[in-house]
């Protein structure tokens, strides 16, 4: 499987890409020990027109790369973060409707689908309003708008999963109901689980940036889409102000779908699978 | 000397990179003469389906022809341009496959897709069109012809989508029909009809048949000439009755010996202590239901009461939908039936609450039919074995040593413990199963269907599993299946059902010999190859 | 010939009415409006967006210049007596409402002392000081006062005091009278339509009493929401006036240098925008007298005026604007002196408790503004963050004390009586309303001082207790001040005589014509 | 089983959902900070409280919040939306002065990107492999990757201010008293910008699906069939595998189309597109409950509507659904 991942270019590109952003969010505290919002300059200086100022400085004579390499830090934490708490919340819904059947899972879907049903942009803006933007607001808001698609691929997949005879082999052994969807089922619902999670970093990613765009960012966390949405205003003026974070966030995004794409088909290999029967 | 349809001269096409060997067909030579049937016999992997797509120009990316000729109609097919070969396939070479249910699409009415033939030559008016279709349908006997032209695929069984195929590929009469194993799917009397309608068809039209399939018995209901395939070579070639009767390549007897005869096994002695009893046992299913649809009642099991003596192997026998595999699972209580008993060991298992059934479990076993499907493939060999002992509280060094012994046990080796399930072939996952089912000292295993996905000299070999541990190990066996000539391999009795009804049930010797009921016949009838085994028998 | 002849007679026309050169007739002006006014009924609605629109169809009775000198509207003339009480008012004739219905002091009265007493919370205020309104004649009002009130004379302004047609609204549900969505007023351009999240169209009121006024024929106010697109508006010349605060500061150097444009810092006099941070008195660090003050000090505002504000406004050194009367610079002038800070802080024994900022949710200018704040203040060991809120949650916040510091500005109406002393005295620490003494601050001494100004007659004694209000209040930094705004105001430059008063744009159209 | 049952269930499931989001976002939006009667007068720049007492005795907000929540709840069972405090005007009014607007956008955007997606999906699976099928795909993934507001900045940056073609922003040409066809033009005009944008990430969304769609299905069995039939490429690829593959695709298209309403805010704030996503968006800063919670309940209503329509067309196209039952 790793074999068929690496032979895969885009999803090489995709890994090398997330890697330096990773590098550098890590790193930023230790390049730029003053953190993103010192004003360092006079303000609205293009890209290397002066020494150690290679991105210019922004509205206030700020550093741009210094905002850059902080905001990767936001930009990877939302979208990490809310991911990860839609998968909890989307899994166990899932796979307890997917297995369960019947009325829990007729309860789980309803459940689901009336949150489908609700404007996802919309709710979005409405909970950060709401809650307040901080990252934690934005995190859970863009975690409850993206939790339905993933209860309903674990609810397919283990619907799929748990009318496999193995399923019943375990079911004869005794195992209890809880047991084997933890140990039987879940395990092998496991590959579309993980490429629906990359893509849905970079989905995070692109609404993190969308609310900050509309002022729903968190003013004490410098992030990427922070940086556009102060910079609209002078985009015609400065354009690198909303260029570079902008560049940031397509190649983030770029990245991770190219790694969601070759996980999908290094771990789903649907070709291979038909082809054996 | 006649000049053949079509003549094949070493022909080899080669794998993709990677691909467990080299060639898929390698210097394969034959010819098939107009109003013959050749029969492609191999087991899977055997290159003969490769050969059937070769002709007709729809080998799958990577794969390729590498070298020889294929005449017919006095040109090389294969060296055909592609223009060339479309307007060839459909119009003098048709062909028909195996999956009745996904070869056609589902989106069209049957009437559009035999149209369609029509269209893609150029051919006929678009009411001619129709006409013919109407004259086809009639002419592979499907029923009101007017109601299956506009009919979806959906909408029809198995064995009459498959004449469908047929109606489609005979539209433009062409002067060779390839059929990829077109009744491997169905069921045997559905098989047996359609058989004699590829016969008469033949008959009428004169046409060659390329026909490839697994199965000796239908070679032998069906062929003029057989060849056999082995890995990608032919290994054998003859008329019919001489391969059948007497072969000569080892392959080739090798797969006959393997095939299970109509011989019947010495009767053994039966036990009285019943291992299973099953009490006026129902299950019926609803689909559909709710606010506004309409509830749809499937009785699949209605009213059966038969028992497994200890130590007797019990076949179960009939068609796809009979409900045999459904009083497979309701005796292991994957199913809950909705009234009857289900008693092993004295136990109702039927009327068991979830935690009481859990603690009764290991009683009964089930050894399943997809080898690929019953192992996890996320688990190594040796927690599928051990999970179900350990859940009983048997210490996990002891669970595993016994799990180890067992895997001797059905031939693989202690070494398989550590292993992944993707690291074995079918087969060997079937004796897997196997072992799993014994690591819980059940009273009774239900085997499903449990070789009816292996080639026949696999199956051949678990079937002799599981008669050696038969007898090893005193087991008490429901054996289900679809195939007749198995079942009486391996059974003592064999009881026969029909749409959730049990029909008939005896010994072995009483089923084959002098079946009672109507339906029992007509199962016996519809086996292929069934007289050439009678004869067969009678010679021996 | 026929040509000059008739210039010459609309020169004399125009010799009358007001400048004395040429003017273009026709045409038509497009300008910002943001956000969309939630009603165009001033009497109803004062926000900033609709006094924009409301302007040009409603009137007071006076309108101000850019020095807040008072000049003629609906009255052409009036007389205040010695002893500051009775305010008489002559009233034009011939003034027609929209609908045809003629005008007359009835209406004054009634909009002044039924209508908008009921309505108008910030003239309520001033009405409090109002014994009675009368109307001796169909031309003439006389308001009579209880006790003498400095700034009375500057309540005659349209968004202050609009006069509501009578005939409309006696007798009914004000806020649910149908009219509303079709306000009638006296003004130069009529209500034409208003589609609703795209733009309201005005047109020119032929009847208007003043000959040869309004210049335009027609006004549309745009709805653009985006700051950016509006400045895309104002290049692709889709608009042609930018009111001050459309767009972003930083914007406006690169659209000011565009050809035929031009830009004022004139028009807001009356309300001369002051804006400061609250700073709670009532708990946390900001309690401490010393703590404000270090915030002061370790504030480089000049700075901040320059860079977020692109130069634009003046640092506001005392809570009276220097805009308006009565400011006094004899105080404390707190300049950037982090040392200071830092020495008054460790005095304090400040021990890095956070610190909550608010900023004014209104766009990028304000957040570039809390940040720089943060950065400052963080410089010399204060540890503040940033609480982001919407204006909704703005309002909650500050009406209920629940902040630490809070950006805000507010009008100062010309005088420190409207504008100023309600955030200071103790009788305006109320709960539920962000524009009182939000901050706590509770000085008897002063609230006595800002009383006795408020109803004094003479403008010179006046100016003596204001001055050593401020001199004191400084020194207690019950806010931290930081800039008078400035709001230019971008337009084409043929657009001629837009600016003309106090209130700017509000009143603009009125005198407004293009150069052909 | 008829369409018109399975219609009515539908909708009466769908009035039950439309119900409970109401229920929920009453409770979200009451939970929330800001009072509208404060938002209100403080817009007016001062206000004492007798002026937020009065404003919020007309808003209702004195009474108890289960109270408000009856009144509301029973206003929407009989299709009663409210009144907007803020804009003075029934919200129903407000949302149907606007709805066009968002409707022409998203379903202009909407068609766009489905004909496109499906049309370069299918070319680019016809190429699979070639350099023109990972130029689109490349393509696709990088609109895909793109932010849609600052592809949106830049449109209007190339198109309408340095290169003057389109206008860059608003809904019509205001003022110019076009009628009939000229407005009509006018009006094309100014969509073209914001569709286009608006359409480009779903256009990479849709082309994706389909040519994975159309490779998944042309290695099913009954393409092999039409091939043995002597169809030709073209032929196959029309009759047999889009018909198939574009199932799927219908389908999610249909369940974003309705979400393509409410979630217009983007470009309708860009643009300054008169929509209800820009309604909603600044009716929230008000606190302008009854507007807000009308945005979400018709947008909500437009995605039940949009599944309803996708489920009809589904019956249409695939046989097999609704027979089986």
């Amino acid at each position: 499987m790793w074999k068929r991942f690496r032979s895969n270019i885009g999803a090489m590109v995709g890994v090398a890409i997330l890697l330096a952003v990773i590098l550098i969010a890590v790193c930023a505290p230790l390049i730029y020990p003053h953190g993103p919002w010192q004003m360092v300059q006079r303000p609205f200086l293009p890209p290397m027109s002066v020494d150690g100022l290679p991105l210019g400085t922004d509205t206030l004579g700020r550093n741009v790369a210094a905002q850059l390499a902080y905001g990767a830090q936001v930009s990877l934490l939302v979208g990490l973060v809310s991911t990860i708490v839609a998968l909890l919340i989307g899994v166990p819904l899932g796979a307890v409707a997917g297995f369960y059947g019947n009325w829990v899972d007729e309860g789980a879907m309803r459940f689901t689908e009336f949150f489908q049903t609700i404007p996802n942009f919309a709710l979005a803006i409405v909970l950060v309003a709401i809650f307040e933007p901080t990252l934690a607001s934005i995190t859970l808001a863009i975690a409850i708008v993206s939790w339905p698609p993933v209860a309903r691929l674990v609810r397919a997949e283990v619907m799929s999963v748990r009318k496999r005879e193995f399923v019943d082999a375990a079911t004869l052994a005794g195992l209890s109901r809880p047991k084997i969807l933890i140990t039987q089922v879940l395990p092998n619902t496991v590959s579309p689980i993980i490429v629906m999670a990359s893509l849905m970093v970079a989905t995070a990613i692109l609404l993190e940036s969308s609310l900050s765009f509309l002022g729903l960012g968190d003013p004490n966390a410098m992030s990427w889409g922070y940086m556009i949405g102060a910079a609209r205003t002078v985009i015609r003026t400065s354009w690198w102000l909303s260029f570079f974070p902008g560049i940031a966030i397509v190649l983030t995004v770029l990245a991770l779908n190219l790694i969601g794409e070759g996980l999908n088909d290094a771990l789903n290999p649907h070709l291979s699978r038909k082809g054996r029967a | 000397m006649k000049k053949p349809a079509l003549s094949i001269e070493n022909l080899s096409i080669g794998l993709p990179q990677g691909a467990d060997r080299d060639f898929a067909v390698e210097n394969l030579s034959f010819a098939i003469e107009k109003g013959e049937i050749l029969c492609v016999v191999g087991e899977s992997g055997s290159g003969k389906s490769m050969t059937a797509n070769a002709l007709m120009g729809l080998l799958p990316p990577g794969v390729d022809v590498r070298g020889g000729k294929a005449r017919f109609e006095g040109q090389d097919v294969l060296a055909l341009p592609e223009t060339d070969k479309q307007a060839m396939r459909g119009e003098r070479i048709a062909m028909i496959f195996q999956e009745p249910m996904t070869a056609l699409n589902p989106l069209m009415r049957i009437g559009d897709q035999i149209a369609e033939v029509f269209a893609a030559h150029n051919r006929l008016t678009t009411p001619e069109r129709r006409n013919r279709a109407l004259e086809l349908i009639r002419e592979v006997g499907l029923p009101d012809p007017e109601k299956i032209i506009r009919a979806y695929p959906f909408q029809l069984s198995g064995g009459q989508r498959q004449r469908a195929m047929i109606a489609m590929a005979l539209a433009l009469e062409p002067k060779l029909l390839i059929a990829d194993e077109p009744t491997t799917a169905l069921d045997v009397t559905t098989q047996a009809q359609i058989l004699k309608l590829i016969l008469n068809l033949r008959e009428k039209h004169g046409m060659a048949v390329m026909f490839i399939t697994h199965d000796f018995g239908v070679v032998a209901e069906i062929a003029d000439q057989v060849i056999v395939m082995q890995e990608g070579k032919m290994v054998e070639r003859g008329p019919a009755q001489q391969v059948l009767v007497t072969p000569e390549h080892p392959y080739t007897q090798r797969l006959l010996d393997a095939i299970p005869t109509g011989k019947l096994p010495q009767a053994r002695p039966l036990g009285t202590v019943p291992a299973l009893e099953i009490k006026s046992l129902r299950k019926t299913y609803r689909t559909g239901g709710g606010l506004f649809k309409p509830v749809r009642e499937v009785h699949a099991i209605d009213n059966v009461s038969l028992s497994v003596a200890r130590g007797e192997v019990l076949g179960l026998v009939g068609e796809s939908g009979s409900g045999k595999s459904t009083l497979g699972r309701t005796a292991v209580r994957l199913v809950t039936p909705d009234s009857g008993q289900v008693l092993v060991g004295g136990v109702d298992i039927a009327a068991l609450s979830e935690e009481e059934l859990r603690k009764e479990r290991h009683k009964v076993q089930m050894v399943f039919q997809d080898p690929y499907a019953s192992l996890n493939p996320r688990q190594k060999i040796i927690s599928a074995i051990t999970g179900g002992p350990i859940t009983r509280g048997v210490p996990r060094a002891k669970a595993e040593e016994r799990a180890r012994e067992l895997l001797e046990v059905v031939g693989l080796g202690a070494d398989a413990a550590t292993r992944y399930p993707h690291e074995f072939s079918g087969g060997q996952r079937q004796r897997i199963g196997i072992a799993r089912a014994l690591a819980m000292d059940p009273e009774l295993i239900v085997a499903d269907e449990a070789v009816s996905a292996l080639d026949v000299s696999i199956q051949a070999q678990v079937l002799d599993l599981l008669r050696d541990l038969r007898s090893r190990l005193d087991l008490s066996i429901l054996f289900i299946t679809h195939d007749l000539r198995v079942a009486a391999q391996l059974c003592d009795r064999i009881a026969v059902m029909q749409k959730g009804k049990l029909v008939e049930i005896g010994t072995v010797h009483e089923i084959f010999q002098s079946p009672k009921q109507a339906y029992t016949r007509q199962l016996l009838a519809a086996v292929p190859g069934a007289d050439w085994q009678r004869e067969e028998a009678a010679t021996a | 010939m026929q040509h000059l002849l008739k210039a010459t007679t609309f020169l004399v026309a125009a010799a009358l009415a007001a400048p004395a050169f040429a003017q273009d007739d026709g045409g038509r002006l497009d300008i910002v409006v943001q956000p969309e006014p939630p009603g165009l009924m001033l009497g109803l609605v004062q926000n900033g967006p609709t006094q924009l629109v409301a302007g040009d169809i409603f009137e007071s009775l006076l309108r101000y210049d850019t020095d807040l000198v008072p000049g003629p509207s609906l009255a052409k003339s009036w007389e205040i007596s010695d002893d500051g009480l009775v305010y008489t008012f002559h009233l034009q004739e011939g003034v027609k409402w929209h609908d045809g219905e003629p005008f007359s002091a009835d209406d004054v009265v009634f909009s002044a002392d039924v209508f908008l007493r009921e309505t108008h919370a910030r003239l309520r205020a001033s009405l409090a000081y109002v014994d009675k309104i009368e109307a001796p004649d169909a031309n003439t009002v006389v308001f009579t006062l209880k006790e003498p009130f400095g700034p009375f004379i500057n309540a005659f302004e349209t968004g202050t005091m609009p006069i509501v047609p009578k005939h409309i609204y006696e007798g009914t549900d004000f806020a649910n009278n149908p009219a509303n969505a079709t306000p009638i007023g006296t003004g130069p351009f009529k209500f034409d339509k208003w589609e609703k999240g795209s733009y309201i169209h005005l047109v020119k009121n032929e009847d208007y009493y003043i000959d040869g006024l309004p210049h335009l024929d027609e006004v549309f106010y745009r709805v653009i929401p985006d700051a950016a697109a509006r400045a895309v508006a104002f290049e692709t010349g889709e608009v042609d006036v930018l009111p001050g605060g459309s767009v972003e500061n930083w914007d406006i150097p690169r659209l000011a240098a565009m050809d035929n444009v031009c830009t004022t810092g004139k028009g807001w006099e009356f309300f001369a925008p002051h804006a400061w941070m609250w700073l709670n008195n009532r708990e946390g660090p900001t309690a401490d007298k010393r703590f404000r003050q270090a915030v002061m000090y370790a504030m480089d505002r000049e700075f901040m005026k320059d860079v977020v504000w692109n130069g634009y406004g003046k640092v506001a050194t005392s809570p009276v604007s220097s805009r308006t009367n009565f400011y006094s610079d004899d105080t404390t002038m707190y300049n950037h002196d982090p040392e200071k800070a830092k020495a008054l802080l460790a005095e304090m024994g400040y021990d890095g408790t956070e610190v909550r900022l608010l900023p004014l949710p209104y766009g990028e200018t304000w957040q570039r503004w809390a940040e720089a704040v943060r950065q400052n203040l963080s410089e010399v060991g204060i540890n503040v963050q940033i609480d982001s809120t919407d204006v909704a949650g703005w309002n909650e916040k500050t009406a209920n004390w629940d902040y630490d510091m809070a950006f805000t500005y507010l009008y100062q109406y010309g005088d420190p009586a409207l504008g100023v002393s309600r955030n200071y005295t103790a009788d305006r620490i109320k709960k539920g309303s962000p524009w009182n003494n939000v901050e706590g601050y509770d000085n008897p001494e002063l609230d006595a001082k800002w009383a006795a100004a408020a109803t004094m007659v003479k403008p010179e004694d006046r100016a003596k207790i204001y001055a050593e209000i401020q001199k004191e209040i400084v020194d207690d930094v019950p806010v931290a001040w930081m800039q008078e705004l400035e709001f230019p105001t971008i337009y084409r430059c043929n657009v001629q005589d837009l600016v003309t008063t106090g209130i700017g744009i509000n009143d603009g159209p009125r005198n407004a014509w293009i150069k052909k | 089983m008829s369409i018109l049952t399975a219609i009515l269930g539908r909708l009466a499931k769908a009035a039950l959902t439309l119900l409970a989001i109401a229920v929920l976002n009453f409770f979200l939006l009451h939970a929330a900070p800001g009072d509208p009667a404060v938002v209100l007068a403080g817009e007016a720049g001062a206000a004492d409280e007798q002026m937020i007492e009065q404003l919020r005795e007309r808003f209702g907000l004195d009474q108890p919040f289960y109270v408000q929540l009856g009144k509301y709840v029973g206003g929407i069972v009989q299709l009663d939306l409210g009144y907007s405090f803020r804009q003075d005007a029934p919200v129903s009014q407000l949302i149907l002065d606007r709805l066009p607007a968002t409707l022409l956008l998203t379903l202009t955007a909407f068609g766009i990107s489905l004909v496109c997606g499906i049309a370069l999906g299918v070319a680019s699976a016809a190429r699979v492999g070639k350099a023109s099928d990972s130029a689109l795909t490349t393509l696709a993934l990088l609109f895909y990757a793109t932010p849609l507001y600052w592809l949106a900045l830049m449109a209007v940056l190339v198109f309408s201010v340095w290169l003057g073609w389109l206008p860059g922003f608003g809904y019509e040409t205001v003022g110019a008293g076009y009628t009939g066809i000229t407005r009509a033009l006018d009006i094309l005009q100014h969509l073209i910008l914001p569709a286009l944008t608006l359409g480009l990430f779903f256009m990479a969304v849709y082309m994706r699906m389909t040519r994975a769609s159309m490779l998944e299905v042309s290695q099913l069995d009954f393409v092999k069939t039409a091939k043995a039939k002597g169809l030709s490429g073209p032929a196959i690829r029309r009759r047999h595998i889009l018909r198939n593959a574009i199932l799927p695709v219908v389908t999610l298209a249909g369940l974003q189309a309705g979400q393509l309403v409410g979630g217009a805010v983007l470009t309708e704030t860009v643009f300054a597109w008169p929509g209800i996503g820009r309604l909603m968006f600044e009716s929230l800063a008000a606190r302008d409950y009854n507007t807000i919670l009308g945005v979400f309940l018709v947008s909500a209503a437009m995605v039940i509507l949009f599944n309803i329509v996708t489920d009809i067309v589904y019956r249409i196209v695939d046989p097999r659904i609704g027979a089986t039952a």
